[in-house]
Order: structure tokens, then sequence, then C-alpha cells
């Protein structure tokens, strides 16, 4: 018991309730001062409780409602290292969008404060709960905060559509979470997870299997992964640019961490003897993700679109780390969750300094226009080495935990994914770098890549000729932090020991129902990065600059009978990127259906 | 896609997704037979233990709390959102004086003056309206009710003024920082509330408050309160929400009237 | 017969999918997507409900008297401030939509493509 | 289960298949009123006043409202959007 343990959601969620009532009689400096205190004051807690949770996770049920022989009352915290950790991060980047925003927005009121405040409060509650329905709530909290802070700009049609293909899918997504609550709940009669884990027990049958593809999938859309990741690429291309470092930074992030958290304390227990099944499945669509994802992102010229498929190729990754179903692996996830979110919120702000300066983020338009920029250009170049998850920065630490454990699994092939989506999306970031900050390769004249330019109009007001601190700063520090924490010694095995924590479904179960107390086993010594992974991870940044340096170079093939089938099937995939609601909500369907069958089929085939 | 493409496409993943659904809800037991044990338990217990006779309302105010908690600030973040949403800009301001006239050509779109009939009745209904809505936010502890649904017909109160024809009176009574306030504070209070129970308490949402008697209105102990909060915001929420659609459509009148 | 509600919740979660995928206005879209909700109320009450039980208040009646779930109906009371905000907010959003776009069919919007 | 439960059940199925295969939106918010009645009906019927109660003033008025006030406004740009293009061909 803690008194600390629902500060990190009351926090935010009173200061956005002052704010919101003192909205016409503060000024802006005022309000902006008070919700960077609470989001500093929010940190600070989960930063506490994620030390206090080491020795033992924290439990708080709120109203003094204890379980009573094993029967959950009330609503309880669980609060474990990674959900704390996630809910610090998730200050963090909320800080950073934040100063980024001071003075930033013309528009940016009171209003926009509480949004973010708001946002901020349902996912730390969102990292933190242990109650299945708790769960949905601050879902669908964090998505009305969202969908607002989405369509924040709305004076362009655009942006109101990429919001509203974000709010439909995600919606659907959320009733899609709701049914297999539901089931959950009318086999065992509980909503704490912890209960539901012991009463579920036996074999999977149709009802546990279907409950967890609903849910798995529902938060899968907010995961964006394939074929749910089509909104993701709009949402990120119309949203403000603080709003896109929260969504691709953490917000997406936290759908695989739902779906690791329900897996490990519920579904583990029935799947036990078919986590074959499951794997297959996790790492089939963990590949076509990266893969898809790191393509589109290379047939991208609008920056903050090609971050966002970015974006979606990292998350395939994710979905690889998670699907291995080890805890070696996940403790990679979330170092690589953290490296990825540090480096690509830093990028989003570069992106944002870019419409701040020169109002727009198109590729081709922005031919050595940033060669001026000599700062921003390096925060830019080690971002783009940092996705390529290059030695030195946290997503490498992060790939090879995941790396080494797939090994020892005997999926080594896996590493040529990681080679490809990082050669790819790092390739793309630092062609982007090459052509807009370096001046290489063809302007605007150039024949056009293909892919529509999005309107996009400037954000700030005046056209800002010298880039404020604030709006450089963050990024500066995210991409050093991003460093930091890779070279920083022992934070792999810290890791490890959180993930271990949280895949101990039977003392989890004891811990929340019984009270009881049992000591956390710590994770044995890490071994350094083995030379190989140093090599491929070296070889997959050369690669990348290759890829970048070939781009932009005249030795590009241009259309010639080799190429032509590629750039056909590459047309083909952006073909089914409509941007039409109709299509995202037929490839929901179908996604949910494939899942359900694939999991199915297998199952019952053994 | 095509239509049609997407048509077949769509109508063969339904079929697999309805078969999916279909085969997970047979693990259900039947209709009718629920198993518990989670309902039992609370509707053997409640009553005793919180001195309330609607135990939905027990559920929602003080055992599961925290998730109505997370609901009111949905319906907040929600309000927040459609005003920035719907939020007025310049641009639309300056065509508004231009295209003054338009308004007059589509006289069918005019809603007609009310007769006085109409209007009489229609603000003859407001008191009870208002009486009917603050009797259900204050008994949502005895009989089915409670400050969400109290609070959503205390929001409508407003609305028959409005059809009344009584626009400015509307306006007066939707006084937008008045109810941007009480919303506010609505919301707030449920979390000072909850923070009075870690205070006192050491838990958070805590019942700290007497529990009265069960069966009287001031039963329930906290419940009655967060009750009220909750109406409070809820009235406060809808009128906003309301408002917001409304002024989309309402300039039409107002320009008229000029 | 005892399964017929689940069928009716599976029902209702199908046909508005249909109705969202075939949809060629917006604000149809957003119906359709209550609709779609309501299948969660059908699932919800379906499973909390107990035969001859009465509602879970013990005005009038004995504490003790078979009752059916009021869990359930604890979430549903939150499912439907869900669906009103959630339907509040995409109309907000297709109102924008429609003043910059002069359209709300989905098969006219070509801005997001590729 | 009763007749009654089944009954109103199938009523469900149906009032929502014709809400959603209703292509005019302005029908629709009739419709989806309407819809809204007969689910507090329902649960009525399934020993559920509470959310019986909720369901009538979110369902059943609050959300038609909404429905119905965005739909005149887009009416009105519609009407206005055709007015300005009968003065571009006149100009």
């Amino acid at each position: 018991m803690s008194l600390l343990a629902a500060l990190p959601v009351v926090i935010p969620l009173s200061i956005a309730a002052i704010l919101a009532a003192l909205n016409k009689f503060i000024s802006r400096r005022c309000s902006e001062i008070l919700s960077i205190l609470a989001t500093i004051a929010t940190g600070c807690i989960c930063g506490e409780l994620l030390l206090q949770s080491r020795m033992q996770p924290v439990i708080n049920w709120f109203g003094g409602w204890t379980p009573r022989a094993g029967v959950a009352l009330g609503i309880s915290f669980v609060i474990d290292p990674i959900g704390a950790g996630a809910a610090a991060f998730t200050s963090l980047l909320v800080l950073a969008a934040l100063v980024f925003s001071l003075h930033y927005f013309e528009t940016v009121g009171t209003l926009f404060h509480v949004l973010m405040l708001g946002f901020l409060g349902a996912m730390c509650g969102f990292a933190l709960t242990g109650d299945l329905f708790n769960l949905f709530v601050f879902f669908e909290l964090m998505s009305a905060s969202g969908f607002a802070l989405c369509g924040y700009k709305v004076e362009e049609p655009e942006s109101m559509q990429g919001a509203l293909n974000f709010a439909i899918t995600n919606t659907v997504g959320a009733f899609l979470v709701l049914s297999g609550i539901g089931l959950l709940y009318g086999r065992t009669g509980a909503l704490n997870m912890a209960q539901i884990g012991r009463t579920l027990g036996g074999s999977p049958d149709g009802l546990v299997i279907t409950a967890f593809v609903f849910i798995m999938a529902g938060f899968f859309i907010k995961a964006a992964v394939i074929p749910f990741h089509f909104w993701l690429a709009d949402a990120h291309a119309v949203a403000p640019t603080p709003v896109c470092v929260l969504f691709s930074g953490i917000m997406v992030e936290l759908g695989l961490y739902a779906v690791a958290r329900i897996y490990w304390v519920i579904f583990d227990g029935p799947f036990t003897t078919h986590r074959w099944a499951l794997r297959e499945l996790l790492l089939a669509v963990g590949t076509i993700t990266a893969v898809a994802g790191a393509v589109m992102c290379f047939a991208q010229r609008h920056i903050k679109r090609l971050l966002a498929f970015s974006t979606i190729s990292h998350v395939g990754l994710l979905t690889i780390g998670f699907g291995l179903l080890k805890a070696g692996a996940l403790a990679g996830v979330a170092l690589y969750v953290m490296g990825h979110g540090m480096v690509k919120a830093a990028l989003f702000l570069v992106a944002g300094i870019l419409l701040h300066r020169y109002g727009g983020v198109d590729e081709l338009e922005l031919h050595g226009r940033a060669r001026e920029l000599r700062a921003t250009s390096i925060i830019f170049l080690l971002g783009g080495l940092g996705l390529a998850a290059m030695p030195g920065f946290a997503t490498f630490v992060g790939e090879s935990a995941i790396m080494d454990t797939a090994r020892s699994m005997g999926q080594g092939w896996l590493r040529a994914i990681f080679f490809f989506s990082a050669a790819l999306t790092a390739g793309a970031v630092l062609r982007v770098w090459g052509r807009v900050f370096r001046g290489m390769g063809k302007g605007k004249q150039a024949q056009a890549a293909g892919a529509k330019n999005i309107r996009e109009e400037r954000e700030t007001k005046g056209a800002g000729h010298n880039i404020p601190a604030v709006m450089f700063a963050p990024a500066a520090t995210l991409v050093l932090l991003a460093i930091a924490i890779g070279l920083a010694p022992g934070v792999q095995r810290a890791a490890r020991t959180a993930t271990l924590l949280m895949q101990d479904r039977t003392a989890y179960q004891a811990r929340v129902l019984e009270n009881a107390w049992i000591p956390v086993v710590s994770a044995g010594q890490e071994h350094a990065p083995m030379g190989t992974e140093l090599a491929w991870s070296f070889a997959a940044t050369a690669a990348a600059l290759g890829l970048a340096w070939l781009s932009l170079s005249r030795y590009w093939p241009g259309k010639n009978a080799l190429t032509r089938p590629l750039a056909g099937a590459v047309y083909r995939l952006r073909a089914i990127h409509s941007g039409h609601i109709g299509d995202y909500v037929a490839f929901l369907t179908f996604g949910v259906a494939a899942y359900g069958v694939l999991l199915a089929f297998l199952i019952e085939l053994r | 896609m095509k239509r049609r493409g997407r048509m077949i496409f769509f109508l063969l993943s339904a079929a697999a997704f309805a078969g999916v659904y279909l085969w997970g809800l047979r693990g259900l037991p039947a209709v009718g037979h629920y198993r518990g044990p989670y309902g039992d338990v609370l509707n053997r217990v409640a009553t005793y233990e919180r001195h309330v006779t609607d135990i939905v309302t027990a559920v929602n105010f003080d055992y599961r709390g925290f998730d109505t908690l997370g609901e009111e600030f949905i319906l907040f973040m929600s309000v927040i959102g459609g005003s920035v949403l719907l939020r007025r800009q310049r641009e639309e301001e300056k065509s508004e004086h231009r295209d003054d006239n338009l308004a007059d050509e589509s006289p069918e779109r005019q809603a007609p003056e009310p007769s006085d009939a109409t209007r009489v009745l229609t603000l003859a209904l407001v008191g009870p309206l208002v009486v009917f809505g603050l009797y259900i936010v204050a008994h949502g502890q005895l009989t089915p009710g409670g400050g969400f649904q109290g609070g959503v017909i205390l929001a409508t109160a407003p609305l028959l003024v409005y059809l009344a024809g009584d626009l400015k009176k509307f306006k007066q009574i939707t006084s937008h920082t008045l109810v941007e306030v009480g919303e506010a504070v609505g919301a707030g209070g449920y979390l000072a509330i909850g923070l009075a129970g870690l205070i006192l308490g050491g838990s958070y949402l805590r019942n700290v408050a007497a529990l009265g008697t069960t069966g009287t209105i001031n039963s329930g102990g906290t419940i009655a309160l967060i009750s009220l909060a909750t109406g409070l915001e809820v009235a406060a929420g809808f009128v906003l929400l309301l408002y917001a659609f409304l002024e989309q459509t309402l300039e039409i009148q107002l320009r008229g009237e000029k | 017969m005892s399964f017929f509600p689940y069928v009716v919740a599976a029902w209702l979660f199908v046909i508005g999918l249909y109705g969202m995928v075939t949809s060629r206005n917006f604000v149809h879209l957003v119906i359709c997507l209550a609709v779609l909700q309501s299948s969660t109320y059908v699932l919800l009450l379906s499973i909390g409900y107990r035969v001859g039980g009465t509602a879970p208040i013990f005005a009038g009646v004995p504490v003790g008297t078979p009752a059916v779930d009021p869990v359930v109906q604890a979430l549903m009371l939150t499912d439907i401030v869900v669906e009103a905000t959630v339907v509040a907010l995409l109309l907000a959003l297709v109102l924008q939509l429609q003043k910059h776009a002069d359209t709300l069919d989905p098969d006219k919007l070509k801005a997001l493509e590729g | 289960m009763l007749f009654l439960q089944f009954t109103i059940l199938s009523f469900v199925a149906v009032t929502a298949t014709a809400v959603v295969l209703t292509r005019d939106p302005a029908k629709q918010a009739i419709g989806i009123s309407f819809y809204g009645l007969v689910m507090a009906l329902m649960f009525f019927i399934f020993q559920a006043p509470d959310v019986a109660l909720s369901q009538i003033v979110i369902g059943a008025v609050a959300l038609p409202l909404m429905i119905l006030l965005a739909l005149t406004k887009i009416r009105r740009h519609e009407d206005e959007q055709r007015a300005k293009h009968k003065e571009k061909k006149a100009a």
C-alpha cells in the first residue's frame, strides 16, 4: 500500500480541472507553468513508485476494498517496475511536448493543456491499473483526449479526415476490447486481472481464444499492427507536432504493453502448452508489419508521414520481441520502446522545427533549405542513426536483448527482419537528412517520389527565423538521453528483472489477491553484447547510410526491367493505404477474423 | 479498393468474424444463469456495508468508484475536445458578415416562431423537469438513477427554454463561463472527495463520511456526495456539449434578431 | 433459445461494421458506430441476467432475494457515457470536415492516399 | 427464456438493421431515437432500471438531438455552397 499510488492519475486530472475552471481568468503563461509543473510532479511520483516497486510491486485498492476470500471487490492499481517505468516515460515525453509548445502554437490555449494533462493522466492510469474494465476506461479516456488533440488543427480538411479515421478505428477497437472483457466476465465473474487469471486456468477453448483475439486485436489497433495500422499514418501526418511525439513515442507502444500485460497475467495459464501457436502468429504479423512499414516508410516524402510509417515498422519489431514470449526478449522490448520513443520524439520535434521555420515538411520542397541549421542537423542525423539501432543507442541494447533470446530459441532468421527494417527506415530518415540538411540529391524539380503532398500549414506564429531554445532543447535532450541509456551499465539486467517479475503469474495473483509478500527474483548477470550482434548492427547502420546515399545519387536506378516489378509491388502496397474509412473497417474485420481463425486453427490442429 | 471489391472482401471477412465471435459466445453460460461471484457478493454485502438500497449506485460510486472517476473525465475531456474542435475560426467570423443575406434566402430553414401557447407550456415544463432531475440526483443511492441520469435530465432544461424561443434567456442560462466553471468544479469535486478519502482514510476514494440510516436520503456516506458532484459535472457537461452544437446552428437566428 | 441474446449481440456488431464499410456519409457512419456499440450492451446485459432475479435494488425487497448482477449494469452505465461522448466528438470532427472539404462522402476524400 | 425477452431482442435486432440500412441521416436520426427507446425498454425487461433511465436520456434524447443539430448545420453549409455555385455561374 502506498499513498502515492493514485497520484499519477489524480495530479494531472486535478490540474486539468483547475485549468478548465480558470480558463477565462488566467494567462497563457500561467497555464503553461501549471501544466509543466504538474507533469514534472507526475513524473517524479512515477519515478518514486518505480523505485518502491523494485523491492515488491505496490498494490493499491481504491476505496480500501481489499479482496475477500480471493474475490476482488474494488479496483486495484498493481504497480510494478514496467508499469511505473511506462508511466514515468510518458511523463517525460509529455514534458518534452509541453516545453516544445511553449510560445509555439498560435491558437494554443489553456484547453490544449487541459487535453494534454488528460492524456497524461489516462496513459498513467492505463499503465498502472490491475483491473480489466478500468483498463478499458483509461483506454477510452486516452482516446477522448487523443481524438481532440489529433484534430486540433481544425482548418485543414486532411486533418479532420485523419482524426476521423483515427477516432473511428480506435473506437471500434475499444468495443472489441469490451466484448472480450464481457466474454471473460461471463466465464469467470471477475474483472480483476489476477482473479480472472486464477479462475480461467485450464486449456484454451473457443471462449478463451475469442476473448484473447478480441482484446489483442483491440489493443493492436492502438498499437498499429498490420492490418490495423492504417489510421496511424493518417493521424500522424495531420496531428500537431507535440501530439505526434506522444502518439508515436508512447501511445502506440502502450497498446502493445496492454497486450503483454494481459497475456502474462491472464492468458498465459490457458495458453502455456500452446505458446508455440501464439508465437507463430505473432512472429508472422510482426514480420509483415516490420517489412511493410519499412517499405512504405521509404516511399514517403512527407516527413511526418515517413516517420509515422517508420513507427509502424518498429512496432512490428516490438511485436516480434513480445511474440517470442520470453522474459529476456520482453526486457529488450522495454528498452527498445524507451530508445525508440526518445529518438522518434526527437525526430518529430525536428520536423516541427522545420515546419516552424519553413512552413512545410515536404522532403523535396525543403531540398537544401535547412543547410543553415547546423545543430538541428546533428540531432536529426543522430536520430536517424538511433533508428538504425547503432551501437551506443538504447535501441541497440534492446535489439540485442531481443536477438539474444531469438537465437537461443533457434529463431536467428529474425535478424534479417531487424536488419531490413533498420536499413529502410533509417535509410529514409538519413535520405531526408541528406536532402534537407545537406542539399544532396535533387529537389522539387526531380520527379516526385509519387506520394501525394499533404498540405500542412504552419503551426506557429510569425515566420520563425530563429529557433527558440525551447524548441531545440527537448529534441537534443531526448537524443542524448537515448545515448545515455544505451551506454549505461546494468540497464539490461534491471529490465530483465522487471520483466521476470511481470511474467510471474502465480506470484502476481498471490500478491494481489492474498497480499502475499514474495521476494523478487533478480535476473542473472548480463553478458556483454556479442560480437556478431555488434557486427550486424554496424552493418545495418552502414546499409542505411548506403541506401540513403544511393537514393540521393545519380546511381539510383530508374525504371527498367529489373526494378519494374518491385516498383509495381510498392505501388500496390501504397494503393491499399487509401485513406478510405470503409477500407480500414473492412481490413479491421478481416484482421480480427484472420487472427481468430489462424489461432483457432493452430491450437485445434494439435 | 473499389466499392464492389470492398464489399466482397468485407462480407467474406465478416462471415469469418461472426463465426469466431459465435464460437466464443458458445463458451458462455446460458443466458439467465449468471454464476457470479462478483455481483452476488456485492448484492449480499453492499446494503450492510454502505447503507444503500440501489446496489448499482454503490458499485458505481463506491466499489468501482475509480471507474466512474475515469468515466466523468471521459465526459470532461470530450466537452473540452468538442469546444476545441467546434471553436470558431477567424475566416468564419469574417465570412459570417459577408453572407448575412444568405440566411434569408432559405426561409424554410428558419425555425417558425413558436406560438404563445407553446411557449407557456414549454416554459411551464422547465420547473418540474429541474425538480425531477434534482430528485434523481439526490436519490441515487435509494432508487434507480443517480448523478449521471439526473445530470442529463437537468441539462435538457435549458433546451426547453430554447425550444420556447426565448433565445436571450437561453443565452443567459447557458452563460458559458459559469457553466464551464460548474463542469470543472463537478469533476474536481469528485477528485477532491477521493483525496479526502486518501487523507482521512489512507486510501483514495475511501468512504469517510457518516453512512447514515439505510433508506433515507442522507445515507451512503460519500456515495451521495459523489453523486452530487457527478450530477453537477454531467449537467454542465451536457449543456456545454449541446450548446457547442447548437451554437453552430444558432447563428442564423441570432443574426436575424439583430 | 437461451443462446439467442448472444446471437443478437454478434449480429449488432456485424451489422454495425457492415454499415460503416458501405457508408457514403460520415454522419451515417457515426450512427452505425452507435449501433455497433449497442452490441456490447446486449452482451453485458445477457451475461449478468438471471432468470427470476429482481433488479439489484433492495428497497422494499429483503437483501438476499435473488437478483441480477449489478456489476454489468455499472459497466453499461459507463459504456453509455462513452457512447455519448464518442459520438459527440466524432460529430464535431464531421462538422469541421464538411466545412473545409465540402463533402461527407468517404469516396470523395482523396487527400490521404498512399 | 421468456417470450417477452425473446420478442424485445428480436425487435432490437430488426430496428438496428433498419437504422443501419436507412441511408438518409435525417431519417436515421429519428430511427436511432426510436432504437434508443427500444433499448431502454429492453433494459427494463432485463431488470436494469438504472441503465434504462440512462439510455432514455442519452440514447433517445441527447444523442439524436446532437445528430439533428449537426445535420442542420450540414444542410445550411450545403445550401451556402449551392448558392455560391449559382453566383459563380451567374457571374
